[in-house]
C-alpha cells in the first residue's frame, strides 16, 4: 500500500542528489584548510552554533537581507524558500497525527492527499489541510512574481538580472511548474474525492465541471513527480546548488572560517553558495557608471563554477567592495576575485635585487609614509610636514626621496610573492627606525601595513592620526563653518573600516554634510588600482559620476584622504577636493593669520579657511 | 680552436625583418592601448623602480614592439606595478595591465 | 562690373590667386588674374583629399570658381610672368610672350615647387622603382585604382619619410615645411583604409601637429589605424634583391640603430620657392627670406606687404602654408592692398586738386 | 633598379682626369698585399696605352695610417704631403695620381684645407723650406688611380683578350664593387660619381662586359679604419664590419668583388679566411669564397696578362675558380714560381676555407 509507480521520478531525484551532495560535501570538508578543521571542532558546541541555525533560519528561509534590498524581492524569496520549507514541514506534521505515527514512506506525505483521498473528519487534520493550502497559496504568489519579475525585473526593484545559462533556465522551469502542478494534481483528486481545502477543493470543483478529473489526476501527480525529480536532479547542476550549500556556508562561517589568502574547500563552498540573485549587478559601477554589466561577480562565479574563467572577468573589477556589502549570502567576493588574480605565470620576485636592504635609518618614535602615489599629490605629504611641525612631534619621512612601493598593488593583482619582497625591504626599514608609530597618507600602504607587514607598532592612517592629536589637543583648530562633504576612499572605508575617525575630525572645524551612499556604501573614485584592464572610458565615465554624485549636495569642499580619490574627482569636479590633511593646515594657517591680526577681530569671530 | 685575440661581434642593429613580435602582437591583441605611446618618457620620470635601478618603461615597451625582447623577463620584473605611471601617462596607456599582459606573453608565447 | 577703374594684377591662379581675386572682384575692383598653366587650380589639381577632415580637394576648387558671381576678373592661362617693373607709381608686368600689363598694384601669389628629392640621393628617388613623393602618392590615390608597386603587387610594408629637403641644412633648407607632417599621417590613413592589412611606419624628427584637429588625427593614426611612427631620420635606402627597399635609421627612442624592410616609400618632400618668384622679385627689387621665399614687411603686423609700395604677396611664395592657411592669407592681403589702392587715389586726387590750385 | 636616375646623379659628379704625364705615388700597404698590382698598372698605362708616368724613389709614405691613427699631427702630414708636391715640382709635372685612397684622400683634404685657409698653406710651404729647402706648386690634377683606368676603360676593352663574361654560360659575371671610404665619402665632389652612387669601378665592370650588384649594404665600410684594425682588440669591429657586407651581397652569387682601396681589397679578401676559420662559413656555393681582385688586376686579366705575373697568387681567397669562369689558361704549377723560376714555398693551407 502507499506507493504508485508515479513516485519513482520523485524518489529517484531525491536518491540522486543525495548521493551527488554526499560526495560534494565530503570533497570540500576535506579540502578545508588544516587549521579550519581545529576551529570547527573549538566551535561546535558553543553559542556560535545556535547563532548559525538562527542566520540560516533568517537568511536561507526569510531572506532577511533581501528584504532590505527590496521588500517585494525578500517576499519573493521569502513564500519560495519559507513557503517550501513548511510545506515539508506541516506535510509531515499532517501525515503524523494522520498516521498516528512518525516514520512513514519519505514521500508520503509529499503525495498524502494522492493515497488518502477520503475527506477527513477532524477538525485538526482539517485545519491542517486549509494551512496546506494556505502555504501552498503562499509559494505560488512568489512564483507568480519571480515570473514577472523575470520578464519585467523594475518590479523587483532591479535594473539589470542575471541572464543564465540553459542548465539553470531548465532548472528554472522545473520550479516554476513544480507548484502550480501540486495546485493541479491535489486540485485534481479534490474534483472527484472531495479531500481539498479552501483552494484546491474550489479548482478542483470548477475543473470537474467540465474535465474527467478522475483520470487527469493521475497524469497531473505524475507530472508533479516529473518536476519534482528533474529539479532535483538538476540541483547540483545549477545555481540552485546554492540553497544546500549555503546552509553549510552558514554554519562554518559562524565557526570562525574565512578565505584568506589560499583557495581552499570553504572558498569553494562560498563559491558554490552564490545563488546567482543579481544584487550584485545593481551594485557595481562598472555597470551602473562604466555601463559594462558583463563583469560582475555573478557573472565571475558562474564562470568560474563552470570552468570557463577569462582573464578580463578577473581583471577587470575594480575591487571597490561594494558588492561584498551587498551580497546576500555574505560571501567575500573581492577577495575570490583576488585569489583568481593569483597566477605563477605572474610571479617574477627575483626583479628587486635593487632594493636597499639593511640601510642605516634614523631612530624615531614617529615614521611618515606619504606612498608612491601621495608623491604625485605632494601638496599632502607637505601639509603632513607642516602639521608634525606645528604639533611639535619629532619624526622621520620614510620615503620622503620616493616610495618603495608597499606591496599591495603588486598583491591585488595576483603577485603575492613578488609583492612580499617589497614587504620585507619596508618591513625591515620600519622596524629599523625603531618606531612606535606609523603614519601613511596612503590608504592603499595603510591597508598593506595593516595586513601584511605584521608590525607590533600602531599603524595609522593620517585622518586617525590628524584626529588623535586633536584630541590631545596639539592642534588647535576653529570652527570655520565651510559645508564639506567627505568621500570613503574604498580600501580605507570597506578595505580598513575607517569610517567614523576622518568624519570626526572633519565635524570638529568644518559643517560636514551627509549623503545617501557613504561608509559602506560609498561610491568608488575609479582611480582603483584593483581594475588592471578598465578602458579609459570606463573609468572617466566612474570618476566623472562619483564626482558628480559627491557635488549634488553642493558642497563647498569635497574632503576626502587618499590622493588617488583626490585625484579621480578633482579631475571632473566643479568643487575644489582636499584631503583631510590640506584642510587641518588651512584652518591653522588661517587661524595664525588671525592670531596676528587679533586685535581687528572680534570674539566669537569664526575663520575662514 | 686558435685564439684569434678578437671575436666577431653580434651589431647593436635592431634586425626588424629576423625579430620576435609574438609578445608584441599578444600585448596589442588584450591590451590595445599598448600602441598609443608617443615616447615623451613620463612614466619613466616618475616609476619607482627607475629610481633606485635601471628600469625604463617607455624603451622596454619601445624594444618590445621593435620585436628585441632578449632578457625582456628580468626587466620587467623590476616593476613595482605601483601605477604611477598610469597616473602621468598623457595618453592614457593602461601601463599596468600592460606590464601585467607583457608577463601574460612572457608565459603563453614563451619560455623566456 | 567693375566700379573702380583702379586695376590689379594677380600672378598666380592658385588658391591664393583665386581666392583674393574673388574677394578684390567682390569688392567691385578690376582683377587680371595670370596663371602660367593651362588651367587655374595649382597643386590643389593633383591633390585627391585634404587634411585633416579628408574634404575632396574638387570642394575647395569649386569654392574657388564660385567665388566670380559678381565682376569676376579676366583670367589668362599660359601666362608665363617674368617681370614686374615699378613705372611712374604703377606696376608694368611682362610676359614671357612679349605681352605687357599695367597694373596700379600686384599680388604675387606664384605659390611653391616641391623639393626635388633627386637630391636627396642616399634615398634613391628615381633610382629605386618604389621610393615616391607625396605628390607621386596623391596623384595614384587620385585615380582611384588600388594601390600597387611597380611590379603590380600591393605593397604589405609602406614607409613615410618626414622632413625630405626640410630642416636639412644639406638639401640647403633649415626651415619647416609644415605642412607634410600632417600630410604623413593623413596619407598614412588614406593607406591604411585601402590596404587595411599593410604595416605602415612613419620615421620622423619632430611631428609638428599645429593645426586645429591635426593632434587629434595623429592619434587616430595610432589608435585606430595602427600607424607606428619611429622617430629618427633615416640614413639611406638600399635596394633588396627582391625590389624591396632596405632603410636604416636610429630609433633613436631606444638608442639602437634600426634596418628595415619596405615594398613601398613615401619621400615626404618639402616646398621650396619657385624659381620663377625668385626672378619676378628680384625683377620686383623684393626682398627675400632666409628660405629664398618672398619677404613680408614685417613678420608680426604686415606680413603681405613687401619693400616695394604696391607689390603684394600671399600664400606659399611668401612661406610654407596648408590651404586652409593659403586662403586666410589671400583674404588678409587684400584688405591690405584695398586700403592701399584707397589711400594712394585720394593722395592722387589731392595732388590733382593741389595742381589745380597753383 | 633605375639607370635613367643613376645617370643623372652620375653627370652631377664629373670630375676632370687628365689625360697624359701623370707623377705617379704609390701605396705603402699594397706593394706588400698585391705587390702585382701596382706593377700592372705601370705596364698597361706606360706599355699598351704609352702614357708618361712618372715616380720618383725618393718619394715616402703620406703618414696617412699615423694619421688616421692620431699618433701623427696635421702639420707633420702636410709637410711630408708638401714634400711629395715639391718632388712632383721639381720632376716637372702638374698632375699627381696617388695610388692608395688613404692618401688621395688626404691630399684632396690637404689641398682643400689651404683653398680655405691659405695662411695654413704659407706656413707649411714656410716649415718644408726650413726642414728641405724645396718649393712646390699645387698639382693641377688630383685624382686616383683607379680614375685613371675609368678614364681610358674603353681604350682598354678595345685592346681587351677577355671579358667579364662567364665563358660556359656566356652570361656576364656579377661584379660586386667596393670604393674606399676617403675616395669620396669625404668629398663627394672629388669621387667620379659622388658618393652614393660611385661610378668610377661602375664604369670599369660594365665597359669590360661585366653586371654591377647593387646590393644592400653597397655603402657600407670594409672595416680597416685604422684603429679598428690597426688594435688587435679593436679587430672584432673590423671582421663584423666586412661580415655584414658578405651576408648583405651573398644571395646577389657575385662571381667576384673588386676594390680600388688597397685597404678594402685587403680585407675583404682575407676576413674570408678569418669567418670561415671562425665560424665555418664562406659566402659562396662551394666553399672557396669570393675572389677580391684589385681594379688593376681586374684590368690585368682583361687585357690578358698572365694571372701569375700580375700577382694572384698573393690572394687569400683562390681565384682560380674566376680564372676558370673566365675562361683564362693558368699552369697550377706556376703559381708559386718567383720571377727568377724558383719556387717561392707555398702557404699553409687554412682548416676550412678551401684553397
Amino acid at each position: 500500500m502507499h506507493f504508485n509507480l508515479f513516485v519513482v521520478p520523485f524518489t529517484a531525484g531525491m536518491l540522486i542528489l543525495a548521493i551527488l551532495l554526499a560526495v560534494r560535501y565530503i570533497k570540500w570538508l576535506s579540502d578545508l584548510e588544516a587549521g579550519n578543521r581545529n576551529e570547527i571542532g573549538g566551535n561546535l558546541f558553543t553559542i556560535k552554533t545556535l547563532y548559525a541555525i538562527r542566520e540560516v533560519f533568517m537568511e536561507s528561509l526569510l531572506h532577511r537581507k533581501v528584504f532590505k534590498t527590496n521588500p517585494l524581492l525578500g517576499y519573493m524569496h521569502m513564500s519560495l524558500a519559507f513557503g517550501w520549507f513548511l510545506l515539508i514541514v506541516v506535510g509531515k506534521l499532517e501525515t503524523f497525527f494522520y498516521t498516528g505515527k512518525f516514520a512513514n514512506k519519505f514521500y508520503y506525505p509529499v503525495f498524502f492527499r494522492f493515497f488518502e483521498p477520503t475527506p477527513h473528519k477532524s477538525s485538526l487534520l482539517l485545519a491542517f489541510n486549509a494551512l496546506m493550502d494556505f502555504v501552498l497559496l503562499v509559494v505560488l504568489s512568489g512564483i507568480v512574481i519571480a515570473i514577472l519579475r523575470r520578464f519585467r525585473p523594475r518590479i523587483a526593484g532591479m535594473k539589470k538580472i542575471t541572464k543564465h545559462s540553459p542548465g539553470d533556465r531548465l532548472a528554472l522551469i522545473a520550479l516554476w511548474l513544480i507548484f502550480p502542478l501540486r495546485l493541479l494534481s491535489e486540485s485534481a483528486t479534490a474534483g472527484y474525492s472531495g479531500n481539498g481545502s479552501f483552494m484546491t477543493q474550489s479548482v478542483g470543483n470548477f475543473m470537474a465541471l467540465f474535465l474527467p478529473v478522475h483520470q487527469l489526476a493521475i497524469v497531473f501527480w505524475w507530472m508533479y513527480s516529473i518536476s519534482l525529480g528533474l529539479f532535483m536532479v538538476s540541483i547540483p547542476f545549477s545555481r540552485y546548488m546554492h540553497i544546500p550549500t549555503e546552509i553549510l556556508l552558514i554554519f562554518l562561517r559562524n565557526w570562525g572560517i574565512k578565505t584568506k589568502d589560499h583557495f581552499s574547500g570553504f572558498s569553494e563552498i562560498e563559491i558554490q553558495s552564490c545563488s546567482r540573485c543579481g544584487i550584485c549587478i545593481d551594485t557595481c559601477q562598472m555597470n551602473s557608471q562604466g555601463k559594462n554589466s558583463t563583469t560582475q561577480m555573478v557573472y565571475f562565479l558562474r564562470d568560474y563554477r563552470y570552468n570557463q574563467l577569462r582573464p578580463d572577468l578577473t581583471d577587470n573589477c575594480l575591487l571597490c567592495g561594494r558588492c561584498n556589502e551587498a551580497c546576500p549570502v555574505g560571501i567575500d567576493l573581492t577577495q575570490h576575485r583576488l585569489l583568481q588574480r593569483k597566477k605563477k605565470e605572474f610571479e617574477i620576485p627575483s626583479g628587486f635585487k635593487y632594493l636597499p636592504v639593511n640601510q642605516p635609518v634614523e631612530k624615531k618614535d614617529v615614521i611618515y609614509f606619504a606612498g608612491c602615489m601621495s608623491h604625485l599629490s605632494p601638496v599632502i605629504s607637505r601639509s603632513m610636514e607642516k602639521i608634525f611641525k606645528t604639533a611639535k612631534i619629532s619624526y622621520l619621512f620614510l620615503d620622503k626621496n620616493g616610495s618603495v612601493c608597499c606591496g599591495r598593488p603588486l598583491k591585488i593583482s595576483g603577485q603575492f610573492e613578488a609583492a612580499q619582497k617589497l614587504v620585507a625591504s619596508n618591513r625591515q626599514q620600519i622596524i629599523a627606525s625603531g618606531a612606535k608609530i606609523l603614519v601613511t597618507s596612503c590608504p592603499i600602504c595603510y591597508k598593506s601595513f595593516k595586513e601584511d607587514y605584521h608590525l607590533n607598532i600602531r599603524v595609522l592612517h593620517h585622518s586617525e592620526y590628524l584626529l588623535e592629536l586633536m584630541l590631545q589637543k596639539k592642534l588647535a583648530l576653529h570652527p570655520s563653518g565651510k559645508k564639506v562633504v567627505y568621500h570613503d576612499p574604498c580600501e580605507l572605508g570597506r578595505g580598513s573600516d575607517i569610517y567614523i575617525q576622518p568624519r570626526m575630525l572633519l565635524s570638529h572645524f568644518m559643517e560636514l554634510v551627509t549623503i545617501d551612499q557613504e561608509k559602506e556604501n560609498a561610491l568608488c573614485c575609479g582611480g582603483s588600482l584593483g581594475n588592471l584592464s578598465i578602458n579609459p572610458e570606463e573609468r572617466n565615465a566612474i570618476q566623472m559620476a562619483t564626482a558628480g554624485y559627491l557635488n549634488s549636495v553642493d558642497p563647498e569642499i569635497i574632503a576626502t584622504s587618499c590622493p588617488m580619490c583626490k585625484k579621480s574627482i578633482a579631475q571632473f569636479s566643479a568643487t575644489p577636493v582636499k584631503d583631510i590633511a590640506e584642510l587641518v593646515v588651512a584652518n591653522l594657517e588661517a587661524l595664525s593669520e588671525s592670531q596676528k591680526s587679533l586685535k581687528h577681530h572680534k570674539v566669537g569671530q569664526t575663520i575662514e579657511i | 680552436m686558435k685564439d684569434w685575440g678578437y671575436s666577431i661581434l653580434k651589431g647593436r642593429q635592431i634586425d626588424f625583418e629576423n625579430n620576435d613580435f609574438s609578445i608584441a602582437e599578444y600585448i596589442t591583441k588584450h591590451e590595445p592601448s599598448f600602441r598609443w605611446c608617443i615616447g615623451c618618457g613620463s612614466c619613466t620620470a616618475t616609476c619607482s623602480a627607475a629610481r633606485l635601478t635601471d628600469f625604463n618603461p617607455r624603451k622596454l615597451k619601445l624594444l618590445i614592439q621593435r620585436g628585441e625582447i632578449k632578457g625582456l623577463a628580468d626587466e620587467i620584473a623590476k616593476c613595482m606595478l605601483c601605477g604611477k605611471c598610469q597616473l602621468v601617462c598623457p595618453r592614457g596607456i593602461n601601463t599596468r595591465n600592460v606590464i601585467q599582459n607583457i608577463k601574460r606573453a612572457l608565459n603563453t608565447c614563451h619560455a623566456l | 562690373m567693375a566700379i573702380n577703374s583702379q586695376h590689379i594684377v594677380i600672378i598666380g591662379g592658385g588658391p591664393a590667386g583665386l581666392e583674393a581675386a574673388s574677394c578684390l572682384g567682390t569688392a567691385g575692383y578690376r582683377v587680371t588674374v595670370l596663371e602660367k598653366e593651362k588651367q587655374t587650380g595649382g597643386k590643389l589639381l593633383i591633390w585627391d583629399k585634404l587634411f585633416p577632415e579628408f574634404r575632396n580637394s574638387d570642394k575647395v576648387l569649386n569654392h574657388l570658381s564660385n567665388g566670380f558671381k559678381t565682376n569676376p576678373p579676366q583670367i589668362l592661362t599660359n601666362a608665363e610672368v617674368v617681370s614686374v617693373i615699378p613705372e611712374n607709381g604703377q606696376h608694368r608686368i611682362n610676359l614671357s610672350d612679349g605681352q605687357a600689363f599695367q597694373a596700379d598694384t600686384v599680388l604675387i601669389t606664384t605659390g611653391f615647387k616641391l623639393y626635388n628629392a633627386e637630391k636627396k640621393e642616399e634615398y634613391g628617388y628615381q633610382i629605386y622603382e618604389n621610393v615616391i613623393t607625396s605628390f607621386d602618392l596623391e596623384k595614384q590615390l587620385k585615380t582611384g585604382n588600388p594601390i600597387r608597386i611597380e611590379a603590380g603587387l600591393t605593397p604589405r610594408r609602406i614607409a613615410f619619410i618626414h622632413c625630405v629637403g626640410s630642416r636639412d641644412i644639406k638639401s640647403g633648407n633649415i626651415y619647416c615645411s609644415r605642412t607634410c607632417c600632417i600630410t604623413g599621417v593623413k596619407q598614412a590613413i588614406e593607406i591604411k583604409r585601402r590596404l587595411p592589412d599593410a604595416e605602415v611606419f612613419n620615421f620622423y624628427m619632430d611631428l609638428r601637429m599645429f593645426g586645429q584637429n591635426f593632434e587629434e588625427l595623429y592619434i587616430e593614426a595610432q589608435q585606430k589605424w595602427g600607424v607606428t611612427f619611429i622617430r629618427g631620420r633615416v640614413s639611406e635606402i638600399a635596394e633588396n634583391k627582391d625590389n624591396s627597399l632596405q632603410l636604416k635609421a636610429e630609433d633613436t627612442l631606444s638608442g639602437r640603430p634600426i634596418k628595415m624592410s619596405f615594398d613601398l616609400v613615401v619621400l615626404l618632400a618639402g616646398m621650396v620657392p619657385e624659381p620663377r618668384t625668385v626672378e619676378i622679385g628680384k625683377s620686383a627689387a623684393l626682398e627675400f627670406t632666409s628660405g629664398n621665399f618672398l619677404a613680408g614687411l614685417d613678420s608680426h603686423i604686415s606680413q603681405n606687404e613687401t619693400n616695394t609700395p604696391g607689390i603684394f604677396i600671399a600664400g606659399t611664395c611668401r612661406e610654407p602654408l596648408s590651404v586652409a592657411e593659403t586662403l586666410t592669407d589671400a583674404r588678409a592681403a587684400t584688405v591690405k592692398m584695398i586700403s592701399w589702392l584707397r589711400e594712394n587715389e585720394t593722395s592722387h586726387k589731392k595732388s590733382l586738386i593741389k595742381r589745380d590750385n597753383d | 633598379m633605375e639607370t635613367e636616375g643613376k645617370k643623372r646623379v652620375w653627370e652631377e659628379y664629373q670630375k676632370e682626369i687628365a689625360d697624359d704625364h701623370y707623377f705617379y705615388v704609390r701605396s705603402c700597404i699594397r706593394q706588400t698585399f698585391f705587390p702585382g698590382s701596382e706593377t700592372t698598372f705601370l705596364k698597361i698605362l706606360q706599355n699598351d696605352l704609352k702614357k708618361d708616368v712618372f715616380e720618383d724613389a725618393r718619394h715616402t709614405t703620406c703618414t696617412g695610417i699615423g694619421y688616421h691613427t692620431d699618433i701623427v699631427p696635421l702639420e707633420t702630414t702636410m709637410t711630408v704631403i708638401a714634400r711629395h708636391f715639391a718632388l712632383m715640382t721639381e720632376a716637372g709635372y702638374v698632375n699627381i695620381i696617388p695610388s692608395c685612397v688613404t692618401s688621395f684622400g688626404l691630399y684632396t683634404e690637404v689641398l682643400d684645407t689651404w683653398r680655405h685657409f691659405p695662411e695654413i698653406e704659407a706656413k707649411i710651404r714656410e716649415y718644408l723650406w726650413k726642414a728641405t729647402k724645396r718649393e712646390f706648386k699645387v698639382p693641377e690634377n688630383l685624382v686616383h688611380t683607379s680614375d685613371i683606368i675609368y678614364k681610358f676603360r674603353n681604350r682598354i676593352k678595345d685592346l681587351s683578350k677577355v671579358s667579364l663574361i662567364n665563358k660556359k654560360t656566356g652570361l656576364p659575371l656579377n661584379v660586386v664593387e667596393h670604393i674606399g671610404c676617403h675616395y669620396s665619402k669625404m668629398f663627394p665632389q672629388s669621387g667620379v660619381g659622388g658618393a652614393e652612387f660611385p661610378a668610377v669601378l661602375t664604369g670599369m665592370i660594365e665597359a669590360w662586359g661585366g653586371t654591377v650588384i647593387d646590393y644592400p649594404e653597397r655603402r657600407h665600410c670594409c672595416g680597416f679604419g685604422f684603429r679598428q684594425y690597426l688594435v688587435k682588440a679593436n679587430r672584432g669591429y673590423s671582421v663584423s664590419n666586412s661580415k655584414k657586407k658578405f651576408e648583405s651581397m651573398q644571395p646577389y652569387q657575385p662571381d667576384f668583388m673588386v676594390a680600388n682601396c688597397p685597404g678594402c681589397s685587403m680585407f675583404l679578401d682575407r676576413w674570408q679566411y678569418t669567418i670561415a676559420e671562425m665560424e665555418g662559413i664562406t659566402y659562396d656555393s662551394n666553399g672557396t669564397g669570393i675572389p677580391v681582385l684589385t681594379y688593376e688586376e681586374m684590368a690585368g686579366l682583361v687585357m690578358g696578362y698572365s694571372p701569375w705575373d700580375i700577382g694572384l697568387q698573393m690572394h687569400q681567397v683562390s681565384v682560380e675558380p674566376l680564372l676558370d669562369k673566365l675562361g683564362i689558361e693558368y699552369k697550377k704549377e706556376d703559381k708559386y714560381l718567383g720571377s727568377n723560376g724558383q719556387n717561392i714555398g707555398e702557404p699553409q693551407k687554412p682548416m676550412f676555407l678551401i684553397v
